[in-house]
């Protein structure tokens, strides 16, 4: 789960790590106050959106007026913001954080993740702040350095000075780093997160190492412990029917396609999806019902589904296995007529009670399609899409 | 023969009382694995489904029986504390069914699991399953039949859809492995492919990945070097964006890394037998086997 | 290093655990406020001295009213008590603990130590609280529990459950119990403890689990992270030869018997107190001085030596390795001109320059006997105390 | 042969520019052991005694040397820290000579060591020399003569004592090692006893304990089920007290447990042969080669 630059700051706060003063505002005259309030010579206002790249894009502004700060977030508070992470659509901006100015001297780039191979926690640092980290890993590998901590012992001084001595620091800054880098350690640990990156740590002229920017993802899997995950939640920054989904406990990823797909279990969902690609269309989401395919979340799916304007047919993919198909033919059939479905839909139904489903199927009313493998599916939902989009483009000729 | 199990391993349920626990500790039994004994906090001293002993501990479990393996149901609260409590009273083989651990405790485990003799499949798991002899898992056992194939999968479904058109193609299965769909795993392919490769039963194995991580590289590197029996690859996630949890906690592509292109081309290049759809795994099987 | 049952307390109410309210008292009147203060019906009043036993020693003494909380107090400081652990010679009392009384439902016995076998925590734990946990070992060695913690990754659920169920308990009391063992190991990990003792550990009407009464012990090795440690020092406590000793680096312990010794290394000085006894003799003291055996170091530690009148000959042996007999010798004969010693001095010297030393001595004016081994010099000294020995019998006679 | 290290052993020493570092590290230059290198942080790129490369960190010294062993001789508040950037650098024998770590950061190391190939000596120890080749510690280098007998101690001095007699009495030594006077050290008696008994040339292996802890007990039970070879037991502090250290932090009799005559009376009737006096350990073992 992405949260909010002053979130992640907060949770910084929280473990003792210096962060600049800065002031949440909604809308332009709370800027202007900010403004006021931080009493610092500058600010930098910075449109709150879950994603990088903002700077580059107009979403973080320097100024030296509360007048001037008023108009920034006023521009800003609305608008549509599009960074490289965002999509083409972009993000519309809701509030922005109004920061006090800092002296920088110098800007390192530093991120937390969990490395899956070893499973420690990894520490990627640079002294290339502020720039794409991508781009350093690929045009200056050398100026990259992993540093894997074992979670068994946590954060030990060697640790510290490899980070200190390829940041290539005078060694009077090395006890003002040496406490920053385990704070760092415990806040990722403590708070659950998944990734922690802090681009650019700066340097301060006065001595101090504070993030000015911090990108945080929490484990959604610990917010059992965490009851602040749901605070944190901002489900403008989501796409719409993924929250509707997860609130039904559907997981759900919209795409750029026209099949719309419902299939239990993430990897047959993508399998499935990447078959529909291989046979020439495209899917219209990722959706996995999970384990238990009865009939009222199907009708949810279904719901989804069809709530997605460009979805222009259905490929139902279900595996039986402790569910039985005839159980999730009958959901699909009841589900069906109570939205009154009118999209064409390819059915596979495999394992435990296959061949009753497909009886049920065919004497249901609906002209579902039904299909012997996932292949012959996602051909056959290929094959109907690619009609109906001949008969669109006839249409609109 | 087969790996890690078989009709002679003694198992235990963590969280038989359990919804989830009760109704696939039923199933196991109905396959024919022998569930010995159970374990849930608070509940010693009953017994499930009128024959199976309920324990407090393992502990107090093992003072009872000898136990080889444990599948475990618990709630990911305290699913963590579970595995640990399993790897402190050294069970060679601990299946966790359980979803929705957090990654931080699985550090723990996963030093828990470094310095002990323990192997741990899952969490967020099919489980495993020798063929009509032990079933330690959610995976629907009718579809599994005595052969010649191992397979891998970080999948659930995928895995049955695979497991199906094995069994059909006449190939079989000799031991079926869920290793799990989250980032932190108490084990990966590579643990896994050695014990097929040295298994005389087991021909052939296939190995079903997903985007993330890079377990697939690793183990693709593994059957260049030390494999001799056949692979048959299939990658799921190819049409997944990045950044986006596809499902699983670990089927996310970050930084660029872990797509399935990138994984296919490795193992591609390592030798690794390719599947270019789910519907033509058994197909490749037959195919490599017959060469 | 030993801390007060008040100081303990102090330590586990920093990590959350809850104690009783109490107040320290260093005399009567003080001890009549604190009743009056804590405004409980019932206190218990409880000398504050580095030894358990105080219970059956008269050390915790319960009351109901102010005057006879005075009455007690004035009673106990300033007295002596002597409980199982103080020795024969007891410890004096110079401040006590008022304390709140508790309506105590079952009393546990529960302690933390570092398993040295292992390398784990380990939790001991009885449902026989308040008894002397060396007499239950003994005699009731199945009412013991041992539960090892891994410090990898700490206490879990399986770990308290399997204390919990021990303790035989009522199920609606897991919560409280699951809070209060890690708070406990959680402390003792942080505080450096080598040793924290809760006996009894009580269970309240309330249903709540208090520490009744608390040992600690601390790491001296970790006192550089732990400023408070100087603080809580209690030089009252202990022997004031062994303060004077430790406060110029030397390790000294005081003893029964009257040859003083004098030996570089911690393990060479206990063997050679156990030759000693073994040919008849009693060590008076440990005390090793080290590797730098100077002539500055050997003058305290014949000044320490001197300062215990049951000593009655000195045997000084050491084994010059990086340091040089000749050297030890040169700070002998310097020392004893400087404090002008009279009494009867056996010296092994064996190592570098060992023939040198053996010289030196000979021709220092002193009447050093010069021993060839570890046995040798043993049997001498032991022989010299005993002509002594009778000398006095003679003279007393 | 000798066990763990001969004149082939290259030796990095972690604070070798400090007082006990530097003093030390030339005396085992003297001695003939291979000091190829030294580190100490922010002193890198320097040299000790002109001709030793002092680095950073261990990483830096290993890109250019092949490092077999390390003696640490950094604070106490950075030993752990130090022990275990070693443990990482997966050297093979890490001696630390560092008195005073605390226990707490002693478990943490010992973590780090479960799943590591590293032998660990120490702390708080002399460390280890085999005679006439290497020298990796503080002992005086003189009073040892290659032999026959492997020494093993938790002291320093005692050990001296039981060296200077054995070389006088002609047998001579092969390794000595002081494991350190700590509650929790890197290795026990029994890592090395196992050495010993393949070890050809040690005829023999003399053991010094002290008051505290169990290993004297759990060494002697290995020495009655599994070594062929004599061994010659000495237990210092038959006369302590209860509850007070010795001198060495581990040197402690805590709850009635550790106690000299308890050891004693165990290792006996586990076959090794005591040494009535520190005086006769010498003389206890050519008793024992004699039989």
């Amino acid at each position: 789960m992405d949260i909010h630059e002053y979130q992640a700051k907060e949770l910084l706060a929280k473990h003792n790590i210096k962060t600049l003063p800065a002031i949440l505002c909604h809308n332009q005259s709370a800027a202007y106050n900010a403004f006021i309030t931080l009493a610092s010579g500058v600010v930098a206002v910075k449109a709150q959106i879950h994603a990088g790249g903002r700077g580059k894009a107009g979403g973080v502004k320097i100024t030296r007026s509360a007048d001037e700060t008023k108009n920034i977030a006023e521009n800003m508070i609305g608008s549509k913001l599009i960074t490289t992470q965002t999509g083409k659509e972009g993000k519309v901006v809701r509030k922005v954080l109004v920061e006090k100015g800092a002296n920088i001297k110098k800007e390192f780039y530093l991120s937390l993740t969990i490395d899956r191979k070893t499973s420690k926690i990894a520490f990627l640092i640079s002294p290339e702040g502020g720039m794409d980290i991508e781009d350093v890993s690929k045009n200056a590998p050398e100026k990259l350095l992993t540093v894997l901590i074992d979670p068994q012992y946590g954060v030990k001084s060697f640790h510290i000075l490899r980070m200190f001595l390829f940041f290539n620091l005078e060694r009077h800054l090395y006890n003002e780093f040496s406490e920053l880098i385990p704070l760092l350690y415990f806040a990722f640990i403590q708070e659950d997160m998944s990734m922690l990156e802090i681009n650019p740590l700066i340097l301060t002229a006065e001595g101090n190492f504070i993030p000015l920017d911090a990108k945080v993802a929490l484990d959604d899997n610990a917010s059992f412990r965490h009851p602040y995950y749901a605070d944190f939640t901002d489900e403008d920054e989501e796409e719409p029917l993924e929250v509707k989904a997860k609130n039904v406990g559907l997981n759900y990823i919209k795409l750029d396609g026209n099949v719309g797909c419902m299939v239990n279990g993430a990897g047959l969902a993508m399998a499935t999806m990447d078959t529909i690609k291989e046979y020439g269309a495209a899917p219209a989401n990722f959706l996995d019902v999970g384990g238990t395919a009865d009939s009222k979340r199907v009708e949810t799916a279904f719901n989804i589904l069809l709530s997605d304007k460009s979805v222009r047919a259905i490929f139902i993919n279900i595996f039986g296995g402790i569910v039985k198909c005839d159980m999730v033919a009958a959901g699909v059939v009841t589900a069906a007529k109570n939205i009154g479905l009118t999209l064409p839909v390819v059915i596979r139904l495999e394992g435990t009670n296959a061949q009753d489903a497909s009886e049920l199927l065919k004497s249901s009313g609906f002209n579902f399609t039904i299909a012997e493998s996932l292949a012959d599916g996602a051909q056959k939902v290929a094959k109907i899409v690619h009609s109906i989009n001949k008969q669109y483009n006839i249409k609109k000729a | 023969m087969s790996i890690l199990i078989d009709q002679k391993t003694s198992v235990i349920v963590q969280g038989i009382t359990g919804k989830e626990g009760s109704f696939h500790a039923s199933k196991c039994i109905e396959y024919g694995t022998k569930v010995i004994a159970g374990v849930t906090p608070f509940k010693g001293g009953t017994f499930f489904n009128e024959t199976v002993p309920v324990f407090n501990t393992i502990e107090d479990a093992k003072k009872n029986f000898k136990i080889d393996a444990t599948a475990i149901f618990v709630p990911a609260v305290f699913a963590a504390s579970s595995i640990i409590e399993a790897i402190e009273a050294e069970i060679s083989l601990i299946v966790c069914i359980t979803e929705g651990i957090p990654s931080v405790d699985m550090l723990n485990v996963k030093s828990a699991l470094k310095s002990a003799p323990s192997i741990m499949i899952g969490p967020n798991c099919p489980g495993i399953i020798t063929a009509d002899e032990c079933k330690i898992g959610i995976m629907p056992g009718f579809i599994h039949k005595k052969g010649k194939v191992g397979v891998l999968s970080r999948s659930g479904t995928l895995t049955y859809e695979a497991v199906n058109q094995l069994t059909k193609s006449g190939l079989g299965e000799t031991t079926c492995i869920g290793i799990g769909g989250d980032p932190v795993t108490g084990s990966s392919f590579l643990t896994f492919l050695e014990m097929f490769e040295r298994d005389d039963e087991t021909k052939a194995v296939v190995m079903i990945g997903e985007i993330g991580g890079t377990q697939e590289e690793e183990a693709s590197e593994f059957v260049k070097n030390k494999m001799k029996k056949p692979v048959i690859g299939f990658v799921a996630g190819k049409t997944a964006p990045a950044g986006k949890r596809m499902g699983h906690a670990g089927a996310i592509i970050s930084g660029g890394k872990g797509t399935a292109l990138e994984k296919l081309s490795i193992m591609e290049k390592n030798g690794v037998l390719i599947a270019e759809n789910p519907s033509v795994i058994a197909e490749t099987t037959v195919k490599a086997l017959n060469k």
